[in-house]
């Protein structure tokens, strides 16, 4: 195994943020934001599978934004699709990753 | 474990001497060791039969990974190599250049995929994914005790190329291929270079005089000393495979033969030819075909109106699809009982180039357009459609379910071209010809001598079949042919010259050296065992792969003796028409036929192991 | 100069499908290759594809072969991420400079296991996906991507470092820099491909405002195998469409979008997208409204036919503008031309705009010695009917759409023909006339 | 990056877990990078397959699927290219053998939803997922 040197990465990410400069704008609002999203969604589905309407609905977020947020988190793991209800599909949380 | 025990069979420590396996586990940095237990499985590794080392490594595609692989070549005699890491798409390579570099032949190696099959699959059930890993790798090293070196196959080449039709295509192949420093045979039955560009007036998209191409190309030609041209030759036969073709040709009476490497075929295309009555075909006053119409176009004086055959020609008239686009049940059938389905590809542009043409230098004579849709495709194409639009062309457009009809003139009634018009609603309308040209469509040129003695495959279209409509055009199923221009499908001047350097491309890499150099993966023979039973030649898709030929007796252990006891029937493998398949394999009672790097008894053991484990 | 310049025999311009096969067809007869690609994989949008007309093989089935081909070949280097600047002759060879953008990941150490990706915390729109699926800040770029490489998007970066410390080699460099070096070349072939005209090009038609109005790489997207949904969605909703239609000519064929031409595989891909709908929701009702039916190809005529034996409706009519009602169902405005011709409103779940071709975007050929474009943009072949691979610049080939919309099929045959043009005068070079 | 794996020596040794083990057999040119597609994309099937990589699985002899099962192979899953197969004619001879194996399977008494000839391609991981529960399924009818 490589010996992870982490004062390595920390060192490198100050010289990189120094180079830089501050992040570009409205990244890490943005990202906080997608936090805070995404855990709206997966507590939304902590009640059970959900179509996008109803995630929409049940996270305040349009069923736009629904929608690719469980295309973003099916791709990584947290979100399965479930079945189908009638025009819509509904998906269901994945169980808790290690 | 030690394989099935067959008499004969790669026994261990028999044909195979001293065999000392080598296994090496990589961690993938955590994608594998993170599921599997890589320090047991190696452990328990290094206990397995045959195996003299056992190792397990963070990376060992890496090049320390790899020096360990070369040192134990070196210090431990291992001549037998298994990687159990990634996917072998990645990396087999990598090892088997390896293994060359340590000395070995680079086939003594197996690659046992343990992430993208066992880790990433498995990842939550640690032991059961290092069981899979454990027997997974002990079926490699099954399948590695009965490994045998390979050789890529040679094949000897004739460096040279038979180009068939002196078309475009045939020239273009030709000079591409001599561009390229191989010496070709042009092969062309008519007394002069040039084929179907000798009768097509001005070429589209450029205006260029089509005859004039043809001199150009014809000259280029000539000025290769590495092309020979046959002119006027009869080809009677094509014999041989790739590497190794002869083409006969009979030429001013006498036989000549050309050896050749590579076969380029560019035989063309001919005009779909109307049969009789087919839209007033046979009125040659008033009725022409597209081609017809365009060889004479050029040399038709300018003027008011148009003229042909003695006549002015106030209205005139193109039909689209004639001889395309067919539809069963309302055309009438070929000579083969098909219809023609397909779209000519070329002469909706060459239509509207005429029209534009007429349009331009006969402002008197008014132009209608009948069409199904008009396929003004390619570059520069469209221009013409929208450039006769814009000189007051009428378009129609005729309904697909029944055929126009053509009216011919009768009292003071011109000739009419009858159908009814989508445009306007499905009208009824009747347009008047003076002369109605029928833009016919292409159909393959007969080749049938070919087709048969090549057994080139022909598609439902009658055109040949190409390898892969999408990723081989130019290919076809038989190794060493390549398909140039519309012999293949109906293609535009640029397209078919583009197919033809294609297809000198193919040529000229199958040629590129002395040798051609076969996939070792191919059929080999055990001939001390083949009982000559021929199950295999009904099992074999490639025409002339297995043969049965006549062997003396002697020495034929399982041969039983023939009648006479002299000779008995046995397979002979050629290697460059087999693909490897190995569909012959599985009918072959007597093991006589395996095939290379994938034995039988490698798989049986590979079974064996996994069951047991 | 210090450093010793690369040299090779030809420079390919392009990883798409006739950059591939242009590289593979020289490669073979032993020529030295270098394959430049700007996107941080080889396969060109062929890969990005669902299947293709008229076989319906799967696109991804069929090109990440010839692309491991490629990878794998020794006598081709291939360089990804990296972008032609500049391209000069001197002493009868091609100068290249070439810039290798930053992946801020050492690509001798990557092995492509995508723990930083499962670490990344910032999601971004995909553009594999074209915007209807999601990536990370640093990801692999799709999933048969070649090569196998991470790469970091600096401007969606917050340099949190989580990526780093979940990477077992080690192999992330936020330092990373751009980088220029310096090739040579006997002969260049430019694969340079293509763009589709922008979704607003025709503001009526609704495309980038509606968000049921779909691009067909969109659309392909939605049918691919392992696309954004992995099944065919509207982007609004999420719901299962039941009535999808196809604008015919939404960029092409039009003098007033600077695109007079035809696009020539938009009849195909629309006809082949319509079977796969039709395939994926049996009871969805398909439409098609077209000018021409262009399937001029081989094969295409009978493919066509067989779309319509399947029941996608064909409707030659001219659409007007699409609009939407207050469900974002796409509200069609069009005139019939097989009836009379009064103007309807037609409403579908889902519209898709056959956009048309565009030359693909390469600032370097304004100051290319020598390579003219012809007035529709595209790269001139002045000798087109007899070697339609030349360019304006000896020594310099053109393969695939960067002369013109083509399909896939044309593309690789050209890509041979510019192979051997590029053999031939490599050939008369060495013998000292080029 | 997780904790390297160990595994108890004795679960090692104990040999197969609850199911019987099924072979597939997988083709170099779809179903094999097919099945690394899988992986790629994270996704999970049973550890009792193993899969062997061919150039066609039409190479085996019809005794080779009987052999597996006396071996104790639990089910057989013929992937192959299908239409898309680069070797001409082989898959309808497959085809053939694989129905002239089902013949012999009825003569011996074993199932035949044991053995399935099936097409899949280097992106097919839907199908491969499904037909791997499937034969899951069969197997464990038995």
């Amino acid at each position: 195994m490589t010996e992870k040197n982490f004062n390595a990465v920390r060192e490198q990410l100050k010289l990189a943020k120094e180079r830089r400069g501050p992040a570009p704008a409205g990244l890490v609002e943005e990202v906080k934001e997608q936090a805070r999203t995404q855990k709206a969604v997966l507590e939304a589905l902590d009640k059970g599978p959900l179509t996008v309407p109803e995630l929409a609905a049940a996270a305040g977020l349009s069923p736009r934004k629904a929608l690719w947020w469980v295309t973003a988190l099916r791709k990584y793991g947290r979100v399965a699709e479930g079945p189908k209800r009638g025009a819509y599909l509904s998906y269901a949380k994945n169980a808790e990753k290690p | 474990m030690n394989g099935t025990g067959r008499p004969g069979d790669n026994q261990l420590g028999e044909s195979t001497g001293d065999v000392r396996v080598g296994v090496y586990v990589c961690h993938c940095g955590g994608n594998i060791s993170d599921v599997v237990d890589v320090k047991a499985l190696a452990g328990l590794m290094a206990e397995y039969p045959h195996v003299a080392v056992a190792k397990e490594y963070p990376f060992m595609c890496s090049d320390p990974g790899q020096e360990i692989i070369l040192e134990d070549i070196r210090a431990n005699r291992v001549n037998r190599v298994v990687v159990a890491s990634c996917s072998p798409t990645l990396h087999e390579t990598t090892f088997r250049r390896a293994l060359q570099r340590g000395g070995l032949n680079p086939y003594l190696y197996e690659h046992v995929n343990i992430r993208e099959q066992v880790s990433w699959v498995h990842k939550d059930d640690h032991a059961a994914a290092t069981r899979k890993a454990l027997a997974l790798v002990r079926a490699g090293v099954e399948k590695a005790t009965r490994l045998d070196p390979l050789e890529a196959l040679r094949v000897k080449a004739e460096r040279r190329v038979a180009v068939i039709g002196g078309g475009p295509a045939g020239m273009s192949a030709a000079l591409a291929l001599a561009g390229a420093g191989l010496p070709v045979d042009l092969f062309e039955k008519g007394p002069a270079l040039g084929g179907r560009l000798l009768e097509m007036g001005r070429v589209f998209p450029t205006g260029e005089e089509a005859t004039a191409l043809a001199r150009r190309l014809a000259e280029d030609v000539a000025a290769q000393g590495s092309i020979r041209v046959h002119l006027g030759g009869e080809i009677t036969r094509v014999d041989g495979y790739v590497g190794n073709f002869e083409v006969r040709v009979e030429e001013g009476g006498s036989q000549a033969r050309v050896k050749a490497g590579a076969l380029v075929l560019a035989t063309g295309f001919d005009h779909y030819l109307p049969g009789a009555g087919e839209f007033g075909s046979g009125d040659a006053a008033r009725v022409a075909t597209l081609p017809e119409f365009q060889k004479a176009l050029g040399s038709l004086p300018a003027g008011k109106v148009l003229r042909w055959r003695g006549r002015e020609i106030r209205h005139l008239a193109f039909l689209h699809c004639v001889g395309s686009r067919q539809a069963e049940g309302l055309n009438p059938p070929q000579a083969d009982g098909k219809v023609n389905d397909y779209c000519s590809r070329v002469c909706c542009t060459a239509a509207l180039h005429a029209a534009s043409q007429v349009l331009d230098r006969f402002p008197g004579t008014q132009v209608y357009d009948c069409h199904k849709d008009i396929r003004t495709y390619g570059r520069g194409h469209e221009a013409y459609y929208e450039d006769a639009a814009k000189k007051g062309a009428l378009f129609f457009r005729y309904a697909e379910d029944a055929l126009p009809e053509y009216l011919p003139a009768s009292g003071l009634l011109p000739a009419r071209l009858k159908f009814r018009d989508v445009l306007t609603w499905m009208e009824e309308v009747e347009v008047p010809a003076d002369l109605l040209v029928l833009a016919t469509g292409v159909v393959p040129r007969a080749i049938k001598g070919l087709v048969e003695s090549l057994k080139l495959p022909v598609g439902a279209d009658r055109f040949l079949q190409e390898a892969h409509p999408k990723l081989r055009p130019v290919e076809v199923a038989n190794n060493g042919i390549f398909l140039a221009g519309t012999c293949q499908a109906p293609m535009t001047l640029d397209e078919a010259c583009a197919a033809a350097g294609a297809a000198a491309a193919k040529a000229a890499q199958l040629l590129s050296q002395a040798e051609i150099s076969l996939d070792p993966f191919v059929v080999e023979l055990k001939a001390e065992r083949c009982t000559g039973c021929g199950k295999c030649l009904e099992e074999c898709s490639y025409s002339g792969a297995l043969k049965l030929v006549d062997r003396p007796l002697a020495g034929l252990g399982a041969t039983p003796p023939g009648p006479e006891g002299l000779s008995a029937a046995v397979i002979a493998v050629n290697e460059a028409l087999c693909k490897g398949c190995g569909a012959c394999v599985a009918v072959c009672e007597p093991r006589a036929l395996e095939l290379a790097g994938w034995h039988l008894d490698q798989f049986e053991a590979m079974a064996g192991a996994i069951a047991a484990s | 100069m210090a450093n010793a310049t690369l040299s090779y025999d030809v420079l390919v311009v392009g990883a798409g499908i006739a950059g591939l096969q242009a590289s593979l067809d020289l490669a073979d007869q032993g020529r030295k290759v270098l394959l430049v690609e700007k996107q941080p994989s080889i396969g060109g949008r062929m890969i990005n594809l669902s299947k293709v007309f008229p076989t319906l093989d799967c696109a991804s089935c069929i090109t990440t072969p010839r692309m491991a081909s490629v990878a794998h070949h020794p006598n081709i280097d291939t360089r990804t991420f990296a972008e032609l600047k500049g391209l000069r002759r001197e002493d009868g060879r091609f100068r290249a400079t070439l810039r290798q953008k930053a992946r801020f990941v050492d690509g001798a150490r990557c092995i492509g296991c995508r723990s930083c990706e499962e670490a990344c915390p910032v999601l971004v729109p995909d553009e594999y996906e074209h915007g209807l699926g999601a990536r990370k800040a640093i990801r692999i770029p799709f999933t048969n991507a070649i090569p196998q490489l991470a790469l970091l998007d600096m401007d969606h970066c917050t340099l949190c470092g989580l990526c780093a410390r979940a990477c077992p080699t080690d192999c992330i460099d936020f330092l990373q820099k751009d980088a220029d070096t310096e090739v040579e070349a006997g002969a260049v072939i430019l694969a340079t491909g293509h763009e589709l005209t922008r979704m607003d090009a025709k503001p009526h038609y609704g495309g980038a405002r509606l968000p049921n109005v779909l691009s067909p790489m969109q659309a392909e997207r939605l049918l691919a195998p392992h696309g954004a949904y992995g099944r065919v969605l509207r982007p609004s909703d999420g719901r299962i469409p039941d009535s999808i239609a196809y604008v015919q000519c939404a960029g092409s064929r039009d003098r007033s979008l600077g695109v007079p031409y035809c696009s020539r595989v938009c009849c195909m891909f629309a006809a082949k997208q319509a079977m796969l709908l039709s395939g994926s929701l049996p009871t969805a009702d398909i439409t098609i409204y077209y000018m021409d039916i262009r399937a001029f190809g081989k094969g295409y005529e009978q493919f066509v036919a067989n779309a319509r034996a399947m029941g996608i409706h064909f409707v030659k009519a001219k659409v007007a503008r699409v609009t939407e009602d207050a469900d974002h169902n796409p509200v069609v405005r069009l005139e019939r031309q097989e009836d009379r011709g009064l103007p309807e409103e037609v409403t579908h779940d889902l519209v898709v705009l056959s956009l048309g071709m565009l030359p693909g975007a390469d600032p370097v050929l304004e100051d290319f010695a020598g390579v003219r474009a012809a007035p529709d943009g595209f790269l001139e072949s002045p000798q087109a009917p007899l070697a339609p691979a030349r360019t304006s610049q000896p020594g310099v080939f053109a393969a695939g759409t960067a002369t013109g919309p083509k399909d896939i099929v044309d593309s690789i045959t050209e890509a041979g023909s510019a192979a051997m043009e590029a053999v031939g005068f490599l050939r008369r070079l060495g013998e000292g006339r080029p | 990056m997780g904790q390297a794996a160990v595994v108890d020596p004795e679960l090692l040794k104990a040999g197969q877990g609850n199911g019987k083990k099924i072979l597939i057999l997988t083709t170099l040119a779809s179903s094999y990078p097919g099945a690394n597609a899988v992986g790629q994309a994270r996704l999970s099937y049973s550890p009792d397959t193993y899969i062997f990589r061919v150039p066609d699985p039409v190479m085996f002899p019809d005794d080779f699927y009987l052999q597996c099962f006396d071996k104790g192979f639990g089910g057989i899953l013929v992937m192959s290219s299908g239409s898309d197969c680069p070797y001409e004619g082989a898959y309808q001879r497959l085809s053939a053998r694989i129905a002239r194996v089902y013949l012999k399977m009825k003569e011996k008494g074993i199932s035949t939803r044991r053995l399935k000839l099936t097409t899949i391609c280097t992106v097919c991981r839907a199908a491969f997922l499904k037909e791997i529960a499937e034969m899951r399924k069969a197997v464990a009818g038995e």
